[in-house]
């Protein structure tokens, strides 16, 4: 197999960014090309009504920094904490001519506006009769290794890609990260875009110029004829470290980051596993009705004839994320548990 | 005259043809041409009428599940609605949102909602994007007074406050939720209070006079336009009918609703007091009646010629503006 | 093979009961058994505070109908409509000596309410080092069939199974209905009830006195070796239809019904497929992260040398529910469409 | 004199121990010790005491993202809190919470709260279970100026007056939220009244003052006991550190902290107090004060030593009472 590591490259300057910085750069480009894109969410300047500095965090995890002073208080828009009518405001606001970009810092907070996600933004455009378009992305900080304990470490991605009418961004570098988050953007439907928290500071060269990336196609970033590795989001770097370690053993492991996960590039995944014959899925989302079990059921269905071993899912366990460092770090998958489920295909 | 004649038979027409509309989905429903489970707002109109009226289709509202009202209010067009409400391909959204589900963005109406307390956010929303591009377009969401509970409803209270928003929030207080009564579930003393104490003017209306929630609504949408914030209406009323159609209504009292539709008419108060005042005839009304029915037996005849959506087409279809 | 159709055979009378009437039976012995059972809901009773009759309702589908004049409104409790404070004091009374059922109305409104739920309640045992107990069962309708719209019909049993801390019960008769509900009162774990609001006139012989059903043990209401179809709840009905059918032709189907999809009896799905090699799932949420996702890849993984074709999921297909009948018939999986994609199997 | 002498002992060792306790924390967290991130109450010590100190361990509290000092104040053991937030196996909740998530059912603590607003709803509860088998428990929640916007807060106001249950909704308004302050964030003029509107006794009580606490919470607990239902109180304090150890805290003015930690010490006025008014003497507290320092050492060299978990045999433990 011989497919392109990244699918679209692009023309002039590149610097080494991290994905904090890619995603900022995506946002203000986009802000400076369109008047109705705007930023909304708690803290995303930070400082309000306060007597100190203005944009005094620019998000808490500081990825919407120098924003606000740049566009002003209009555009974005610092909220009380109030979810529900932050996601309706937004939604209402994509069905009134604006491009909201809003932020939950930590995604499990869907638990408290999740009416206004699946119910609401996800349902207008088919309820409808196809006369609405809701132009919105949804933000928000996924995954474990914080130590931030089970309330703020939740992946739930399989609980957007369960609903019709949402797409799922779960980009895993900074290059995706910026092109994918131009493209929900000028996106017409409601887009979820997870950022893993612990890839803030992960670097790669970026391009300076705006670019997007579009959905439904999925990188490879490892290539190889004899075990295909579908991983999302973080998990698509310990994939990559566990492909890197095989490779010395002379194991080739065709590594596919679906980048979107609604829509997703099922074909690349059969096209793989059409060649190797071993699945191994790796998803940091508990294992019941994960997104790991969505792909192996693809593949189980479309790809059976092709598939000479059971197919591997390596998940998170079936517990809310532990708080002590010890059992965070076991509940996470690893690369030791990635590579050993590569060799049981293999031997399987 | 405080008000023009032209206006008042405009605002008659449209009351009437709500009263009118709603009456036959309950005959509808009855006969069976009604799929699902229809909330009739017959006896609400009155505050329909007096919150639209005045609004252009640029300006925005968002509805509840008792919803006809507000659609033909804003201008929708009831053969439209009638035709979704059968569940037909040629409905305001294609058969496939149905009574709970009505929306015309043409019209400036964002949509019915199913969720109780689901409106009020998005409409806050619609404010923001007028204010955002600096035009003086404004939003009203309906709720009531059994969604005045739900937290959403409460959260978008405050946000309207801190954003300043052009946002008039109308409470149709019909004294029921289902089968609780306001009383019981608002623990408040009054509801328009706790809408104040929340930081924006407001006030409570008798819902079924016309004019009183018209000059509420008149200031407010004034403030709104002149990016003074948000005003509550607690707009009194009565549901003449179930909580949805075919509710047997146990929870009502011996005769109340029977008292209510003789005593507490909004239609009949709009009728006394125009006749009264002498602002329109009995003749004028009676033209317009006669057109109304004809406008809703056609309504009907519509919904029930109408093409049924074919799956194989219309199932998939329309759930993303992009693939 | 031969498996029981029922596990837990009941001495003592019998008669012929509704899956609401059921429920009603089982809410009603557990609360005269046990003083710390109540209910809460929005009219669970109906007519608080009005001028006409109490109970006017009994819930809208008068599932809980007479239990307020028998136990007061003390214990059969009307609230406001204020679905997170519902579950948050349903939750709260668990942790202080209750037995909470509480009932969401939808199952839909979960998105108003979700985080008393999947981040609270399922949480507390595990965050605070098994120290807890919340003894508590969500009643929920769900399913599409009743033409009450996109926002009143789905299934979500996917987004519940996800989540560590919850167990999850999905009846598809009415004996099982009220062994199932029986077990979930007395279980010390946050339980969701599902009961699907076209079968609540569905009716079959049902023992009078009180019987619980265990969770995780799956029941099997037709046996044959040719093909596995794993449905639940409604869909466990067409799947028999379907079975039936295919019998004429001699087509002999092993259909099995999970009863609780979490925990799940995978065994049983595992050794039926053993047999038949060949499987069907039929599930009633759209596909993606589907119920019918995770058991195809639980097979998939642990069960892959036994099948000898590619598993079929049947289920609704990626589109919220649609209002128009025809539409919203052809949004439900059919018999007709389970009896293909049994063929299907037995062809490929 | 009006309160006993060992009452207020035992009212300055609980302040002075929280105040000992997160000064500790920060310490600890930047040498390392600490993980994740943790929020300090030190400064708001007197609200927690006040609302506390009268309670039983049969009397439910809710608490927040910023527990420590509620923890304390209801008499969870200093020792377990810091093993649970050093995430040991033999914390209080055996290192599977940490900071946000202390829970010690035994002393009526049902929880810290990562998600805000979370817990006043399930105080609710907690009060519904006290006044359902009839016993004279209540349940007090905490809420900050911050989480009196979220939706299940304000659902869970009007719950508890709709059910008249035995709940003192406790608000610490320390004039930020993260970032944010109060000022902007509640569009309401005054909590107090926004609480009051919905059909409770609502006070605002100066919360660097213990005794004003104290009084106020005494008659909101006395009425939830005698059943005459839900109190909420709105205490404004300081936060002498940023929203998380190690917070830039750039939006505060300058020397705002200073200034606080000089002229709004909670600490520094119960001491005046009770040594103008000679309730206590120097030494009483200076002796307390040594002990204190004790009890805190001893806790973070029982922390820094405790086992750690086993992922083996803990980590999947402990999901469900019954598999
Ligand atoms: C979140 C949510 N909870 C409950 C319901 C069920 N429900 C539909 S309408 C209604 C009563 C609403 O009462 P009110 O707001 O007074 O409006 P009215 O029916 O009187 O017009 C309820 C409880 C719902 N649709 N959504
Ligand atoms: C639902 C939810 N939204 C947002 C957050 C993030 N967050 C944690 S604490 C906090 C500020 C809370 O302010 P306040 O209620 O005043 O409490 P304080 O921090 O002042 O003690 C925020 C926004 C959260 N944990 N949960
Ligand atoms: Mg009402
Ligand atoms: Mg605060």
């Amino acid at each position: 197999m011989n497919k392109p590591a990244i699918i679209t490259p692009v023309a002039g300057s590149t610097s080494v960014k991290t994905y904090r910085e890619a995603i900022n750069d995506a946002l203000r480009q986009e802000m400076r090309r369109d008047p109705n894109v705007i930023i909304m969410g708690e803290e995303v300047s930070g400082g309000a009504g306060c007597p100190g500095q203005d944009d005094a965090y620019g998000g808490v995890f500081g990825v919407t920094k120098g924003l606000m002073p740049e566009f002003g208080r209009e555009r974005v828009i610092d909220t009380p904490i109030s979810e529900s009518a932050i996601i309706g405001a937004a939604a209402g606001a994509a069905n009134n001519g604006l491009r909201p970009v809003v932020e939950l810092m930590f995604f499990d907070f869907i638990g408290v506006c999740f009416d206004q996600i699946f119910n609401q933004a996800a349902k207008f455009r088919y309820m409808f009769g196809g006369k609405s378009r809701t132009p919105m992305v949804i933000r928000g900080t996924v995954g474990a290794g914080w130590r931030a304990g089970a309330q703020h470490s939740n992946m739930l991605h399989p609980v957007v890609t369960h609903m019709p009418g949402l797409k799922v961004v779960m980009p895993s570098n900074a290059y995706d990260a910026k092109g994918l988050m131009i493209e929900a953007i000028r996106d017409d439907d409601p887009v979820i875009f997870l950022e893993h928290k612990i890839m803030y500071d992960n670097k790669c060269e970026v391009p300076d110029e705006s670019y997007s990336i579009p959905f439904g196609e999925a990188a490879f970033p490892r290539q190889g004829n004899d075990v295909t590795i579908v991983a999302m989001s973080n998990m698509v770097n310990r994939a990559i470290e566990a492909a890197d370690q095989l490779a010395k053993e002379g194991i080739e492991c065709d590594v596919i980051d679906p980048r979107t996960v609604s829509p997703l590039d099922d074909e690349a995944i059969l096209e793989s596993v059409e060649v190797t014959g071993r699945l191994v899925i790796v998803d940091e989302a508990h294992e019941r009705c994960s997104l790991a079990a969505d792909i192996s059921s693809i593949v189980a269905e479309k790809g059976f004839h092709s598939l000479k071993a059971p197919i591997r899912k390596v998940t998170a366990p079936h517990t809310p994320v532990p708080f002590a460092p010890e059992l965070e770090d076991a509940y996470v998958p690893s690369v030791e548990k990635i590579i050993a489920a590569v060799r049981d295909v293999l031997e399987a | 005259m405080p008000y023009q004649t032209d206006f008042l038979l405009r605002v008659y027409r449209v009351m009437k043809t709500i009263r009118e509309f709603e009456e036959r989905c309950i005959k509808e429903f009855e006969a069976g041409t009604i799929p699902g489970f229809v909330h009739a707002s017959n006896g609400q109109e009155a505050v329909a009428v007096a919150a639209c009226i005045d609004l252009s289709d640029k300006d925005i509202i968002g509805s509840t599940h008792r919803g006809h009202g507000h659609c033909i209010a804003k201008g929708c067009d009831v053969s439209g609605m009638m035709q979704e409400i059968m569940g037909r391909a040629t409905g305001l959204c294609k058969g496939k949102g149905g009574s709970m589900h009505i929306a015309d963005f043409d019209k400036g109406m964002i949509g019915a909602n199913a969720i109780v307390g689901g409106g009020p956010p998005l409409c806050n929303g619609a404010a923001l994007g007028a204010k955002t591009r600096g035009t003086k377009d404004i939003a009203l969401s309906f709720s009531g007074d059994g969604s005045a509970n739900q937290g959403t409803v409460l959260e978008a209270l405050n946000l309207a406050v801190v954003l300043k928003l052009p946002h008039v929030f109308m409470f149709e207080n019909n004294g029921y939720a289902e089968g609780t009564s306001a009383n019981y579930a608002l623990g408040c003393d009054s509801l328009a209070e706790r809408n104040r104490s929340f930081g924006m003017p407001s006030v409570c209306v008798d819902g079924n006079d016309f004019f009183a929630v018209y000059e509420a609504c008149k200031e407010a949408i004034a403030r709104a336009r002149n990016g003074e914030g948000p005003t509550a209406i607690e707009a009194t009323t009565v549901r003449f009918d179930g909580h949805f159609i075919g509710d047997p209504q146990l929870y009502r009292g011996d005769g109340e609703v029977k008292a209510a539709r003789k005593e507490q008419d909004c239609l009949q108060f709009f009728q006394a007091r125009v006749l009264k005042e002498k602002w329109l005839s009995q003749e004028q009304m009676d033209t317009i009646d006669a057109e109304v029915m004809e406008l809703i037996e056609q309504a009907v005849q519509d919904g029930l010629s109408a093409p049924k959506p074919n799956p194989a087409t219309d199932l998939l279809a329309d759930v993303y503006c992009t693939y």
